[in-house]
C-alpha cells in the first residue's frame, strides 16, 4: 500500500461532505455517499491488513526529517480508523431513509466532516495539528448537538463548548513546555528524547496535556458534560451515539498515545482516578430516569474501566483495554441507536414508562438484548474477552474491585433490561425497516467481535484464553447476574434512595475549579511520587 | 548637526503628547474638551515625532513609508475624533458647563 | 525554581484569567477572560521562541550568515498564526451563542442561565 | 525594555479581570490587545502582531454588539453601577478562597517549571532550509504555508465552519437583514468624503499585504482581514450593501474546496519539493496563489461574521420570531 494514500484518508470524507452538501438537490446523493462510504470501509480494511506487518508513515509534503507533519499508521490507529469508518457508515445508512430538507443538508456536511476530523486525528503524530483536530471537531460536534432549531438546548452548548476551549488552553500551554523541553513537535521524536530525560523536568508538560485529556475522556472531576450534552433536548440519538461511541474515544485514543510518548508516568495516580470514576459513574447511572442519561453515564463507567485498565502497565491488560474500546464503541453505538428507535416508537424517553419491547419490535429487541449481554460480558461476547484479559493483569484486592464494578456495570444494565418485558401501555408506532437492519446489524457484530479469529485478526496477536481461568470469569459472571438481579429485585425497586443523585449537575465556574484541582493533584502526585 | 535637530524635533512630540495626557486627565472638564486634547495628542504629538524620526533616519525607503503612514494618519485621525464628537452629540450628551451657564 | 523573565509574565496572566474564570458572574467577562488566557498561551509561546533572539525571521541570504543565534525561532510564530485564528473564530461562535441566549432569558448570569435553561428542559421532558 | 512592557501588558489584563462594569471591560480589553501587538513585535513576531492587531478590532466589535444590548443602548448604566455598588462588600469575601486556590497553583506551577532547556536544531534547520524548500523570505510563511500547510487546510475548515456556526446558532434563522433595516446608518458628509478617499487604498493595502506575503510581515490573513475591513468600511460608512450573504457563503465553500485542491496538487504531492531545485518561480507562484486563496477565504469569513454580528444580531427581536 503507497504511503501517500493516508493524505486520501482525511481527504475523502471531507470531499464526500462537499458533495453532499453542493449536490443537495439530487435525490440520490445520499445514496452515492453512502456507496462511497462503503469502498472507504473496504480501504480502511485494507489499511488494517497492511499496518499489520508495518507501519505506513508519511511526511505531508514530503519534507526531510522533522520538518513537516509526520502522518503515521500503525495497528492502533488502524483499528480505531476502521472503528469509525464502521460506525460511520452505520449512522449515515441510519439516516437514509429520514426527511430530506435545506437543514438537514448542513448535517450531513457537518457528519462527514466529523469523520474527515476523527481520522485525521488518529492518523497524526504532530502535537500542534492533534490541537488544531480537537478544536476543529469540538465546534462540529457543537453545531451537531444545537441542529434542531426549535427544540434546542443553547446553554448546555455554550458551556460546553467553553469548557472545552478552557481545557485546550491548558493543553496548548503543555504544548509550549514539551517543544521548549525537547524541541521537536513530532511524537516519536518526543519519545526518543524524553526517554533520556529527567522526569521531574517533564511533570509541569505531561500535568497540564494530562488534564486536558481527562477532561476530554470525561473522567472524575469533569464526569458531567457528556451526560449533560447527550440528553440535550434536540440533539438527535444520531449524535448522542457519536459522543459516546466514538469522541470520547479520541481522548481515551490520546491518553494512550501520550502515555506511550511520556512513558506511563503517573499510572497508578490514573488507575485510581479511572476506578473512582467507573464506579461514581454506575451510582449515577442507577439513578437516572431518562434513556439517554442512562446510557451515557454508563459510558463514563466504561471508560473509567478502559482507562483503569490501560493504567495496569501490564501487557494483556492493554490488549483487553484496547480490544473493549472497539468492544465499548459498537455497543454504546447499538445501544443508543436502538434507543432512539425505542423513544420513537414510544414517545418518551422515561426508561421507568417503557416496557414490552419485546412484543412491539423484534429485531430493536433482539439487538438491544445482544448489545446488552454484550456490554455486560456475558460469556462468547466480544466484551467478555476484553474484561477477562483486562482482569487477568490484576491481583489480589483489585481484582476484586474490577468484579465489583462489572457487577455494577450488570445492575445498570438488569434495571435497563426491564424495558424488554411486561405490556406495552398506549400506541406505538412502526418501525422503519433501514433503521431495524442497522441497529440489528450493530447487534450481531458486537456478538461477532467475541470470535476467536476476530480478535486474533484486529489485534494482531495470537493471543490464547486459558480454559479453566475463562470458565472462572463466567461463573463469577453468572453470579453477578443473579445476584444483581436480586439487588434490583429488592432494594432498588422498592426505595429509590438514589434520587438526590438524579439532579446532579456542575456549573460552568465549578467545572473550571475541577480542572484546575485535578491539575493541581496531577502536579502534587508528580513531584511527590 | 541634523540629529540633534531631530531630537529637538522628537522631544517636541513628546511634550505634545505629555501636555495632552494632563489636558485629559485635567479635573473639571466635560467630553468634548477631552475630546479636543485626545485629537491634539494623536495629530500634533504624532506628527512631530514622525518628522523627527524621519530627520534620523535620512532619505530612505524607511522614509517614504513614515510618509504615507503619516498622511494617512492626517486624514484619519480627526475624522475619529469628529466620529466620537458627532455621536455623543447625537445620542443627547448634555456638557455639564452649559448648564453651569445657564445657571450664571 | 528556574523562571526565564518571559514565563513568568504569561503564566501570571493565565491564572488572573482562571481566577476570573472561577470567580465571574457574567457571561460575557467569562468569553472575554478565555480570550486572556489564549492570549497568555499565545505569548508564552512566542516568547519560547525568542529566547535566544528576538530579530524577526524574515531575512536573505546575508543576514542569516552573519548572526544566526539573534534570528527569532519561526515554528512558534507560525503555530501561533493558526491559534490566533482558531480563537477568534471560536469566540464569535460563543458571542453569538450567548446573544441568543440574551434574546432568550434577559439575563447574562450564569447562575440564573442555568436555572432557567434547567427548568426549560424539564416542561420539555 | 520588554519587561516594561510586559509588565503592562499583564498591568492592563488585571484590570479587565477586576473591573466590576463590562463595559470597562471591553475599553480594557482594546488596550490590552495594543500592548500585546507592541510584545509580539518586541518579540520578533511581527506576523503574530499584525493578527494580534486586526483580531482585536474584529473581537471588540463583536463584544460590543453583545454589549449593546445587555444595556439597552445606554439605558442600564446606572442601574448597573447601583448594583455593584452593593454587592462589593458581599462578594468580597466570596473571593478569599478562589484567591487562594488560583495562588496556589500559581505557586506549585511555578515550582515545577522545567528548566530552560531547548534544543535550537529544528529551528536551525528551518532556517536553513526553507529558502530552497519553499521559497520566499519569510520563515513564517514558508511554515504556514509550506511545511506545515496540512494545519492551515484544517484551520480554513474551521473558519468555514464558524461562519456556519454563527449563522446556525443564531437568535435569527433568516441569513439576510429585511428590507428597510439599513437605514440605521448615517453618517456625516465628511465621514462619507474621507472614507471615500481612504478604502481604496485599504484595498491596496489588503492586495500589498497578499502578494508580498513571502517576503515581509503579512500574508494571506491579513490581506484577507483587510479586504474584508474594506467591504466592511463600505457597508458601514458609505451605507453600500451589494454582498448577499448568501453569494459570500457559497464563493467561500468554493475558495475552501479550492484551498484543498491546491496544496494536494502542489503540496502532498511533492510536486513542490521536486521542482524546488529546478526554478524558484514555481514557488513563488504557489505562495501567492495559496496566499490569494487563504485571503479570499478569510475575507469571505470575517465578512460573514461581522455583518451577522453588526446588522443582524442587532435587529429588535421580535423582527423574525423562530420561538
Amino acid at each position: 500500500m503507497p504511503s501517500h494514500i493516508l493524505i486520501f484518508f482525511v481527504i475523502i470524507p471531507i470531499i464526500i461532505a462537499v458533495f453532499v452538501y453542493v449536490f443537495a438537490g439530487l435525490k440520490s446523493a445520499r445514496l452515492i455517499a453512502v456507496i462511497a462510504q462503503s469502498a472507504f470501509l473496504v480501504m480502511a480494511l485494507f489499511m488494517l491488513i497492511a499496518s499489520r506487518t508495518n507501519e505506513i508513515t508519511i511526511s505531508v509534503g514530503g519534507y526531510e526529517g522533522f520538518l513537516g507533519i509526520i502522518l503515521r499508521a500503525d495497528n492502533l490507529a488502524a483499528i480505531f480508523i476502521f472503528l469509525t469508518v464502521f460506525i460511520f457508515l452505520g449512522l449515515v445508512i441510519y439516516n437514509l431513509r429520514s426527511e430530506y430538507n435545506h437543514t438537514d443538508r448542513l448535517y450531513w456536511f457537518l457528519l462527514f466532516i466529523l469523520e474527515g476530523t476523527l481520522i485525521g486525528l488518529f492518523l497524526t503524530r504532530d502535537f500542534f495539528n492533534i490541537f488544531v483536530l480537537m478544536e476543529v471537531s469540538t465546534v462540529v460536534v457543537v453545531i451537531l448537538l444545537m441542529h434542531d432549531r426549535k427544540r434546542r438546548n443553547l446553554f448546555a452548548g455554550m458551556t460546553f463548548i467553553m469548557v472545552n476551549i478552557v481545557v485546550m488552553q491548558f493543553y496548548l500551554f503543555g504544548l509550549g513546555y514539551l517543544y521548549m523541553v525537547t524541541g521537536v513537535m513530532d511524537m516519536e521524536a518526543a519519545a526518543y528524547v524524553i526517554a533520556h530525560m529527567d522526569t521531574t523536568e517533564l511533570a509541569l508538560p505531561y500535568a497540564l496535556i494530562m488534564t486536558s485529556i481527562a477532561a476530554k475522556c470525561s473522567l472524575l472531576p469533569l464526569l458531567t458534560w457528556l451526560p449533560k450534552v447527550n440528553a440535550l433536548t434536540g440533539s438527535r440519538f444520531t449524535i448522542a451515539a457519536l459522543m459516546s461511541g466514538l469522541h470520547i474515544k479520541s481522548g481515551v485514543y490520546l491518553f494512550i498515545r501520550f502515555q506511550d510518548v511520556f512513558g506511563g508516568m503517573a499510572s497508578e495516580f490514573f488507575l485510581c482516578i479511572g476506578i473512582i470514576t467507573a464506579i461514581a459513574g454506575i451510582i449515577l447511572a442507577l439513578s437516572q430516569k431518562d434513556i439517554r442519561l442512562l446510557l451515557a453515564y454508563s459510558t463514563v463507567a466504561q471508560v473509567g474501566l478502559i482507562i483503569a485498565g490501560l493504567s495496569l502497565n501490564d501487557e494483556y491488560s492493554r490488549i483487553g483495554s484496547v480490544y473493549h474500546v472497539v468492544n465499548h464503541g459498537l455497543i454504546k453505538v447499538a445501544l443508543f441507536l436502538g434507543a432512539g428507535m425505542i423513544s420513537y416508537l414510544y414517545k418518551t424517553k422515561d426508561i421507568t414508562k417503557i416496557r414490552g419491547l419485546l412484543r412491539v419490535s423484534k429485531p430493536v429487541a433482539i439487538a438491544n438484548i445482544l448489545a446488552v449481554l454484550g456490554i455486560t460480558g456475558a460469556t462468547f461476547f466480544g466484551s467478555s474477552i476484553s474484561k477477562y484479559f483486562m482482569i487477568s493483569g490484576v491481583t489480589g484486592a483489585l481484582e476484586w474491585v474490577f468484579i465489583f464494578i462489572n457487577f455494577g456495570t450488570i445492575l445498570v444494565f438488569v434495571r435497563y433490561s426491564a424495558i424488554f418485558f411486561g405490556r406495552p401501555k398506549g400506541a406505538v408506532l412502526a418501525p422503519d425497516w433501514c433503521r431495524e437492519s442497522v441497529v440489528l446489524c450493530l447487534g450481531i457484530s458486537c456478538f461477532a467481535l467475541g470470535v476467536q479469529p476476530a480478535i486474533n485478526f484486529l489485534l494482531n496477536q495470537q493471543v490464547e484464553l486459558s480454559f479453566w481461568g475463562y470458565l472462572e470469569k463466567n461463573i463469577v459472571f453468572v453470579i453477578s447476574v443473579v445476584a444483581a438481579y436480586l439487588v434490583y429485585k429488592f432494594i432498588l425497586v422498592k426505595r429509590d434512595f438514589l434520587r438526590p443523585l438524579r439532579r446532579f449537575d456542575l456549573s460552568f465556574k465549578t467545572m473550571c475549579v475541577s480542572i484546575g484541582a485535578f491539575f493541581g493533584v496531577l502536579l502534587v502526585v508528580l513531584k511527590v511520587g | 548637526m541634523i540629529y540633534v535637530i531631530s531630537y529637538i524635533v522628537m522631544g517636541l512630540g513628546l511634550a505634545f503628547m505629555m501636555f495632552g495626557i494632563l489636558g485629559i486627565f485635567k479635573p473639571g472638564k466635560d467630553f468634548y474638551y477631552r475630546i479636543l486634547v485626545a485629537c491634539k495628542i494623536d495629530t500634533v504629538g504624532f506628527l512631530t515625532l514622525a518628522i523627527g524620526m524621519a530627520l534620523r533616519h535620512g532619505f530612505s525607503f524607511f522614509t517614504g513609508k513614515l510618509f504615507l503612514i503619516v498622511i494617512i494618519m492626517m486624514i484619519l485621525n480627526p475624522l475619529v475624533s469628529h466620529i466620537m464628537a458627532s455621536q455623543a452629540h447625537k445620542s443627547g450628551y448634555v456638557p455639564s458647563c452649559e448648564n453651569e451657564d445657564d445657571a450664571s | 525554581m528556574n523562571l526565564h523573565i518571559f514565563d513568568i509574565f504569561p503564566i501570571i496572566l493565565f491564572f488572573i484569567s482562571f481566577f476570573g474564570l472561577i470567580t465571574t458572574n457574567n457571561t460575557m467577562k467569562s468569553i472575554v477572560f478565555i480570550m486572556l488566557m489564549q492570549t497568555a498561551v499565545i505569548m508564552f509561546w512566542v516568547g519560547v521562541g525568542a529566547r535566544f533572539g528576538a530579530q524577526p525571521p524574515i531575512i536573505g541570504d546575508i543576514a542569516y550568515l552573519e548572526n544566526p543565534d539573534a534570528i527569532a525561532d519561526p515554528l512558534p510564530q507560525a503555530l501561533m498564526l493558526t491559534a490566533i485564528i482558531i480563537g477568534i473564530a471560536v469566540t464569535a461562535i460563543n458571542i453569538t451563542m450567548l446573544n441568543a441566549l440574551f434574546r432568550k432569558y434577559k439575563t447574562m448570569n450564569w447562575q440564573a442561565l442555568q436555572n432557567l435553561s434547567s427548568t426549560e428542559v424539564e416542561e420539555d421532558a | 525594555m520588554t519587561q516594561v512592557l510586559l509588565f503592562f501588558w499583564v498591568f492592563s489584563a488585571a484590570c479587565i479581570v477586576f473591573s466590576r462594569k463590562a463595559y470597562r471591560v471591553i475599553i480594557y480589553f482594546g488596550v490590552f490587545s495594543l500592548i500585546t501587538s507592541v510584545v509580539y513585535l518586541a518579540l520578533g513576531a511581527p506576523d503574530v502582531a499584525m493578527s494580534e492587531a486586526g483580531i482585536s478590532a474584529f473581537a471588540t466589535i463583536f463584544f460590543i454588539v453583545c454589549i449593546e444590548q445587555y444595556y439597552g443602548r445606554g439605558e442600564g448604566l446606572k442601574s448597573e453601577a447601583i448594583a455593584s455598588r452593593r454587592k462589593i462588600r458581599v462578594t468580597f469575601m466570596k473571593f478569599v478562597p478562589a484567591f487562594l486556590f488560583t495562588a496556589g497553583l500559581f505557586l506549585l506551577f511555578v515550582n515545577s517549571v522545567p528548566t530552560g532547556y531547548a534544543f535550537t536544531e529544528l529551528r536551525d534547520q528551518y532556517l536553513r532550509m526553507f529558502m530552497q524548500d519553499v521559497g520566499g523570505e519569510n520563515a513564517v510563511t514558508a511554515i504556514y504555508l509550506g511545511y506545515r500547510v496540512y494545519d492551515t487546510l484544517f484551520e480554513a475548515l474551521l473558519l468555514v465552519i464558524a461562519v456556519v456556526a454563527v449563522t446556525h446558532v443564531s437568535w435569527f434563522s433568516s441569513e439576510e437583514v429585511p428590507d428597510g433595516q439599513h437605514s440605521e446608518i448615517e453618517n456625516s458628509r465628511m465621514t462619507k468624503f474621507t472614507m471615500r478617499i481612504i478604502c481604496p487604498i485599504i484595498l491596496l493595502f489588503g492586495a500589498y499585504l497578499i502578494m508580498n506575503g513571502h517576503f515581509t510581515a503579512g500574508g494571506g490573513f491579513l490581506g484577507g482581514l483587510a479586504f474584508a475591513s474594506f467591504f466592511i468600511c463600505r457597508y458601514l460608512v458609505l451605507g453600500i450593501y451589494d454582498l448577499p450573504i448568501k453569494k459570500v457563503m457559497k464563493m467561500e465553500e468554493l475558495v475552501f474546496i479550492n484551498i484543498t485542491i491546491l496544496p494536494i496538487f502542489a503540496v502532498f504531492t511533492g510536486v513542490v519539493y521536486l521542482v524546488a531545485d529546478v526554478t524558484p518561480l514555481f514557488q513563488n507562484i504557489y505562495l501567492v496563489a495559496m496566499s490569494a486563496l487563504v485571503g479570499m477565504k478569510v475575507a469571505c469569513g470575517f465578512f460573514i461574521l461581522f455583518y451577522r454580528h453588526i446588522a443582524i444580531e442587532r435587529l429588535p427581536a421580535d423582527i423574525d420570531k423562530k420561538e
